[in-house]
């Protein structure tokens, strides 16, 4: 019983921390089919986000809460940075998006270890995230449950923001059909680019998130990047419902194996499933039925 | 492309043909070099010391994901290298230091070896970190008969006339922490490390070490590298139970262990982590407040007490800033220089061939102690301590061994680790 | 120009150019150690041929070609070591590394590799066999896109990975240490010249085979795949058998590159063959001209040698001309080098009109 | 009546729940130039769809004795069903040749394709003739005005030897030139095959058609020769009202 729960834990965990890394993708890649390599140098930019702050402000409760904000305008920045300078000229050329800013990701690393150093720095967990709390008899780090509720946060806010803000409605039009939006005089342009900056600000939280985990060093993004995809692959394109069940499905099964084998083998064989359930699956768990073609 | 209906020979097939026919020719001009057990005629070495000077090499990664590390041991080569100069250099020469970036990756730190060997005809080269690279310039060294001073704790298992080790082998580093923890009253172990050759030779012999004293091992558990999803292997440790954890985690994956280790509720009184790759720098990462009363175990800290450390660390401090700590392989690798230099002086000959010969019994006063080349494995003899990390972040020797311990890298004075058997 | 280059007279030409500077200059110009890393870079350039092919005319962007450059090259090297410890301590010994590494049994899977044929054959067969299945089950489930381009690179990473934790392939040093190459010495300065004809004749080969299948109807049958797969589709054909091939092709050449590279370069390990090199691999094709025969070739050792180069005067730089390249090369000039006259001549039209407006 | 080439029993697509096509019975026939219409949504392109194998269906499509249900695509257009798509899917870095060409070796053996192509078979010859751009041979299909790529996706079908040809809007965005002169090709091919045409054009349907089936919400509203079908007032009522309105949505988008 109790190796059950702690296993749900762990699973769920895992999952949400891979949830937040690919949730800002499921919206760039996802919805606007852009395959941006350099996410994950956008978590890595959120993570120092929270180390500066902490550097700036001190106290290590209220950093975290300010860094979250922050994190999210600098990782939307950095992405409309990105969609506004390059991105936008690439759409009708995906694969070569994907290279362009696989380079953009190779600079932006670069750059973090000229300005902050190769070592790892840390950020200071607060007090109140530290130790854990018993739960049907396994104790849950807090730090876990924080990044949890993040990641629910995170998931209900993106939600709400597609749904009910007029902002939202637009992205869901312009997702839907690009040309009827436009007859319908909404700018795709400024629509993309207001995704791509929601996308990208969403990893800059994620970033933010992963500094309550491990320590924060110029590839610490890249690590998270491949994951993040084969979730959003799985779940299935345009499907926010999508990336949230693979992410926990992915993360519960890693976990799994993890339990039965060694770490290294679980990742080999969490990518042998995938492959077999797009097999059965190719368009991932939820799919957006169109009739076009390409 | 315009569109001619007219017949069109099979050009390429012909381009093949041409080809094969230029192997052919090739292979028959070339086909004369020496066959398997044939002897091949020996590489001249270019090195020229009719100057003042005498080149050496560092190799090291200054890019890519190793570099984090890599750059302190070239600091602490360079450190040695003026030192050295300053006063008077070696045979009378000064040093000029030729360093090369291995760039985190085996194959550029064979290539970057072979060019410090064969176009800066440098007469002995520093560097080198993971066991991957060492294994990657080994056959260099040994080809071009050639001189590797590598300064970092390894798996054993090892031992080319062309390299000099100065870093501990595992009857220096893992036979003591396992008898420390042996003497302590632990009864049963838990293993993690991270998936490669060192964790993975360490839990070989501390399997062997555990069977012959009668420790149970409860768990072993590899990550791939730089991982740092930790929550299902500390779940399992913490169900395990067992008296204390053997930590041989790389790098940045220590941070994210200790802190869901801490997370959890374990503590350094109720389940002692013996980790053998932490040093200050992670210390900081991982939080003072995860790892406090955990133990360490290296050969020097920058904490030890001796005049010659204290010499070392106010020197490196003031050559690089007051904020750089010193670590075990960079006080291995300053050792390597200084080592090297003394060989020279004693075989009055920059040669290779004299060097090796001179090698053996060739001792220096380093920070850890005295360190002395041991002639018949190339390897030194290095006084084995463990460290507990205390609040203020530093490591403090809290065992050491009664002077240096020998090297013995293949574990021949050891019965119980006659059969040992590292792959699966 | 380009008519000449595609006549009789120039393909002959181009392959008499290729040869005097491959087996004559370079040779000739280069010392020992140059010579070795010119080697080593053909063998990049050859796995860029490949790429060429399965990128440039086929649209498959596979981020994975590590995992077939990785099997080629492991392949080999379980067989140089098997020769090495058989020279040492007769049939049936223990490679070195596994004897230090207390292994006395040898494991059966390495068995056969102690036979130079098998091994060959391995080369050619197995990481050809594994991209036609990967081929077959994911280009029938009509998988593509960033989609293939995303599954090719976690291929590549699981590959990786699975490499690291097999300890009886050397694990995460992976396998290096090797004296003969089919009974040949390798530290020989003589034998390692032969090796780099052998590596410089194995790259003329492979551009002509794959000269040949871009001329043929399959080539224009793959580019027509690869502009509208759904027409070809709807024409009868089997879109995703085009597509295996050239992906098969793709890998075969990156398996033999990576059994040129390890007796060139004397090791190969996980670190060489994972995500990031395999995404190297790309760059030289970007910059060279994905779609041409010969643009991937000059691109591939042009970004090695570059890489050398650079990386020995300043380390950190080479990083940032990497990332610049990506992204100006393949932003601003995706057809790479190669389209650089026709994108001059098309921006000299384009800006006649302009100035004449901005004069009037 | 002529001889039946292909006939579409009780077809019923379904995408998540929402049918797109509802139990529609289509008899395509030689020597027939077959005007499938309807307003927008009424099912026409999920019916060519369904027959070429892209989407899933229930019901039965057999031609020449042989059930097309459950074949793969490439199956389907080998056995003599060929189909174009609303915008001319032709392959623009080709020449028109490598087009035809391309589209006349399904059925070849891989060592063909293996090697060069050493002469234009004469089909392709024949058949850049009959589209009427043999003079455009050696040019990229890309260069070629959207009439010309339209006519060569026809001729694509022909020397593939399709025997049933389903076309989408063949003449979408041509002038009346190039209308009148795809009207006569669509006379010209059908003379031996059975051609279906998916339009809204109601002067081309009505100058061309053999035999029209008109399709509205998925079902067949009428079916029969253009009179008849001109003449049925659920059609008048359902379709020209709709046709005004998508009119209407033509003019707002433009």
């Amino acid at each position: 019983m109790d190796i059950l729960v702690g296993q749900l834990f762990t699973g769920l965990s895992t999952g949400s921390i891979l949830l937040l890394a690919a949730l800002g993708l499921s919206l760039t890649f996802g919805q606007m089919g852009v395959v941006n390599m350099a996410h994950g140098e956008f978590i890595m930019a959120g993570c120092y986000t929270a180390y500066v702050t902490q550097q700036v402000v001190g106290g290590a409760g209220v950093s975290l809460l300010i860094a979250l904000p922050i994190g999210f305008a600098v990782g939307g920045a950095m992405g409309l940075i990105l969609e506004v300078l390059l991105i936008r000229r690439l759409y009708h050329r995906p694969l070569d998006t994907l290279l362009v800013t696989f380079g953009v990701g190779l600079i932006l690393q670069q750059v973090a270890r000229d300005v902050f150093g190769a070592p790892a720095v840390n950020v200071t967990v607060p007090q109140f995230l530290r130790g854990g709390v018993e739960i049907l008899g396994t104790t849950v780090p807090k730090t876990r449950l924080f990044i949890m509720a993040l990641a629910v946060v995170a998931v209900a806010a993106l939600a709400l923001v597609l749904r009910f803000t007029p902002a939202g409605r637009r992205i869901r039009a312009v997702v839907g059909n690009r040309d009827l939006a436009e007859t319908a005089g909404i700018s795709s342009r400024a629509v993309d680019a207001g995704t791509f900056f929601i996308g990208s600000g969403l990893a800059g939280v994620a970033g933010v998130a992963l500094t309550l985990i491990g320590s924060t060093s110029p590839t610490t993004g890249q690590s998270y990047l491949v994951d993040a995809f084969l979730v959003v692959v799985a779940g299935g394109l345009g499907r926010i419902k999508g990336a949230v069940v693979a992410a926990v499905a992915l993360g519960a099964l890693q976990s799994v194996f993890e339990t039965y084998s060694t770490a290294s083998l679980a990742k080999v064989g969490v990518f042998v499933v995938i492959v077999v359930f797009l097999q059965l699956r190719p368009q991932g768990l939820f799919t957006l039925r169109t009739r076009s073609l390409a | 492309m315009p569109h001619r209906p007219e017949h069109r020979p099979r050009r390429a097939a012909r381009a093949i043909a041409a080809t094969a026919a230029l192997i052919v020719t090739a292979g028959a001009a070339a086909a004369c070099g020496a066959r398997a057990g044939e002897e091949t005629d020996a590489f001249e070495p270019c090195l020229d010391t009719s100057g003042d000077t005498v080149k050496v090499g560092a190799l090291n990664s200054q890019s890519g994901t190793m570099a984090i590390s890599e750059t302190t041991v070239l600091d602490a080569i360079l450190l040695a290298a003026d030192q050295i100069n300053a006063a008077g250099g070696v045979l009378g020469k000064q040093i000029e230091v030729i360093d090369e970036d291995g760039a985190s990756e085996p194959v550029v730190f064979a290539e970057k070896a072979e060019k410090l060997i064969r176009e800066d005809c440098v007469a002995a080269v520093f560097g080198g970190w993971t066991s991957a690279s060492r294994k990657a310039m080994l056959p260099v060294f040994e080809d071009y008969d050639s001189l590797l001073y590598y300064p970092v704790q390894y798996e054993g298992l090892e031992a080319s006339e062309n390299i000099f080790y100065t870093g501990a082998t595992t009857n220096q580093q893992i036979i003591p922490a396992l008898d420390y923890l042996a003497e302590t009253g632990v009864e049963s172990l838990y293993l993690v490390g991270s998936d490669y050759v060192f964790p993975r030779t360490a839990n070989a012999i501390i399997n062997a070490y555990a069977e012959a004293h009668g420790i149970e091992i409860l768990g072993e558990d590899y990550v791939p590298l730089g991982s740092t999803e930790f929550s299902t292997i500390v779940n399992q440790v913490s169900a395990a139970g067992a008296d204390a954890v053997f930590n041989t985690l790389n790098g940045d994956s220590n941070v994210a262990f200790f802190r869901e280790y801490a997370n959890v509720g374990l503590t350094a009184e109720q389940m002692p982590v013996m980790s053998v790759s932490i040093a200050e720098e992670e210390v900081g990462g991982i939080g003072v407040e995860n790892i406090v009363g955990q133990l360490a175990a290296w050969n020097y800290y920058q904490t030890v007490e001796s005049e010659a450390n204290a010499a070392f660390v106010e020197a490196f401090k003031a050559e690089y800033g007051a904020d750089r700590v010193t670590s075990d392989p960079m006080e291995a690798a300053y050792n390597a220089v200084h080592l090297w230099a003394a060989t020279v002086e004693k075989a009055a000959s920059f040669a290779v061939d004299d060097v090796q010969e001179a090698a053996g019994g060739v001792s220096f006063e380093g920070p850890e102690g005295t360190v002395v080349i041991d002639g018949e494995n190339n390897h030194v003899s290095k006084t084995a301590r463990i460290g507990e990390i205390r609040s203020d972040g530093l490591l403090y020797t809290v065992w050491e061994s009664e002077g240096p311990i020998e090297p013995d890298p293949f574990l021949d004075g050891y019965e119980w680790a006659a059969d040992l058997a590292v792959a699966e | 120009m380009s008519k000449f280059w595609e006549s009789r007279l120039g393909v002959w030409s181009g392959f008499a150019a290729a040869a005097a500077v491959l087996f004559g200059l370079a040779p000739l110009l280069l010392s020992g150690f140059r010579l070795g890393l010119f080697a080593q870079f053909i063998c990049y350039a050859i796995v860029a041929v490949g790429i060429g092919l399965a990128w440039g005319r086929g649209g498959m962007l596979t981020l994975g070609q590590g995992v077939f450059f990785g099997m080629g090259a492991y392949l080999m090297a379980m067989h140089l070591k098997m020769a090495d410890a058989e020279f040492r301590g007769g049939p049936g010994a223990v490679p070195d590394f596994m004897e230090l590494a207390g292994v006395r049994e040898l494991p059966a899977y390495w068995v056969p590799f102690a036979s130079p044929v098998f091994t060959i054959a391995a080369i050619v067969l197995l990481p050809t066999g594994l991209a036609v299945l990967l081929g077959l089950a994911v280009f029938k489930r009509r998988v593509k896109g960033a989609y293939f381009a995303i599954l090719s690179q976690a291929l590549a990473g699981a590959f990786a990975i699975f490499l690291i934790g097999q300890q009886s392939l050397g694990g995460f040093n992976g396998l290096s240490y090797f004296r003969y190459f089919f009974g040949f010495t390798l530290n020989d300065p003589v034998n390692q010249r032969m090796l780099y004809f052998i590596t410089a004749a194995a790259l003329l080969v492979v551009v002509a085979a794959s000269l040949q299948l871009r001329r043929s109807r399959y080539g224009e049958l793959l580019v027509a795949v690869r502009d509208a797969e759904e027409r070809v589709r709807f024409l009868g054909y089997d879109a995703a058998g085009v597509k295996v091939v050239a992906y098969a092709v793709a890998a075969l050449f990156a398996s033999i590159a990576g059994a040129l590279f390890v007796p060139v370069v004397g090791i190969i390990s996980p670190a060489s063959i994972g995500i990031v090199p395999s995404i190297m691999f790309l760059l030289g094709v970007a910059i060279g001209g994905r779609g041409t025969l010969i643009g991937p070739v000059v691109g591939a050792l042009a970004v090695a040698f570059a890489q050398t180069a650079l990386s020995e005067q300043f380390p950190s730089a080479w990083t940032y001309a990497q990332g610049l390249l990506f992204v100006c090369v393949i932003a601003l000039l995706p057809g790479g080098i190669a389209s650089i006259p026709a994108v001059a001549g098309r921006i000299r039209v384009k800006h006649r009109p302009e100035a004449v407006e901005a004069t009037t | 009546m002529n001889a039946i080439a292909l006939s579409c029993t009780d077809i019923r697509v379904d995408f998540d729940g929402f049918t797109a096509v509802d139990g529609v019975d289509l008899t395509l026939r030689r020597g027939e130039v077959h005007f499938l219409i309807g307003p927008n949504g009424a099912g026409k392109t999920t019916l060519v769809d369904a027959v070429t194998g892209l989407v899933k269906y229930t019901g039965s499509v057999v031609k020449d004795g042989r059930e097309l249900r459950g074949k793969k695509v490439h199956h389907i257009a080998r056995a003599g069903v060929g189909r174009t798509f609303q915008t001319a899917a032709v392959f623009e870095n080709l020449t028109v040749a490598q087009n035809l060409d391309i589209a006349a070796g399904a059925a070849r053996s891989p060592w063909t394709l293996l090697r060069r192509r050493t002469s234009l078979p004469a089909a392709v010859a024949d058949t850049m003739e009959r589209i009427g751009l043999a003079e455009r041979a050696g040019a990229a299909a890309g260069t070629l005005a959207h009439g010309q790529k339209q006519w060569l996706e026809i001729g694509m079908l022909l020397v593939g030897d399709a025997d049933v040809l389903l076309l989408d809007e063949p003449i979408a965005g041509m002038g009346q030139a190039e209308r009148e002169t795809t009207g006569r090709l669509l006379h010209d091919i059908a003379a031996e095959r059975a051609v279906a045409v998916v339009e809204h054009d109601m002067d081309f349907m009505r100058a061309n058609a053999s035999r029209v089936t008109v399709l509205h919400g998925g079902a067949v509203l009428a079916a029969g020769s253009v009179d008849e079908v001109s003449a049925d007032p659920k059609v008048q009522e359902v379709y020209l009202g709709a046709a005004e309105r998508e009119e209407a949505v033509d003019a707002a988008a433009a």
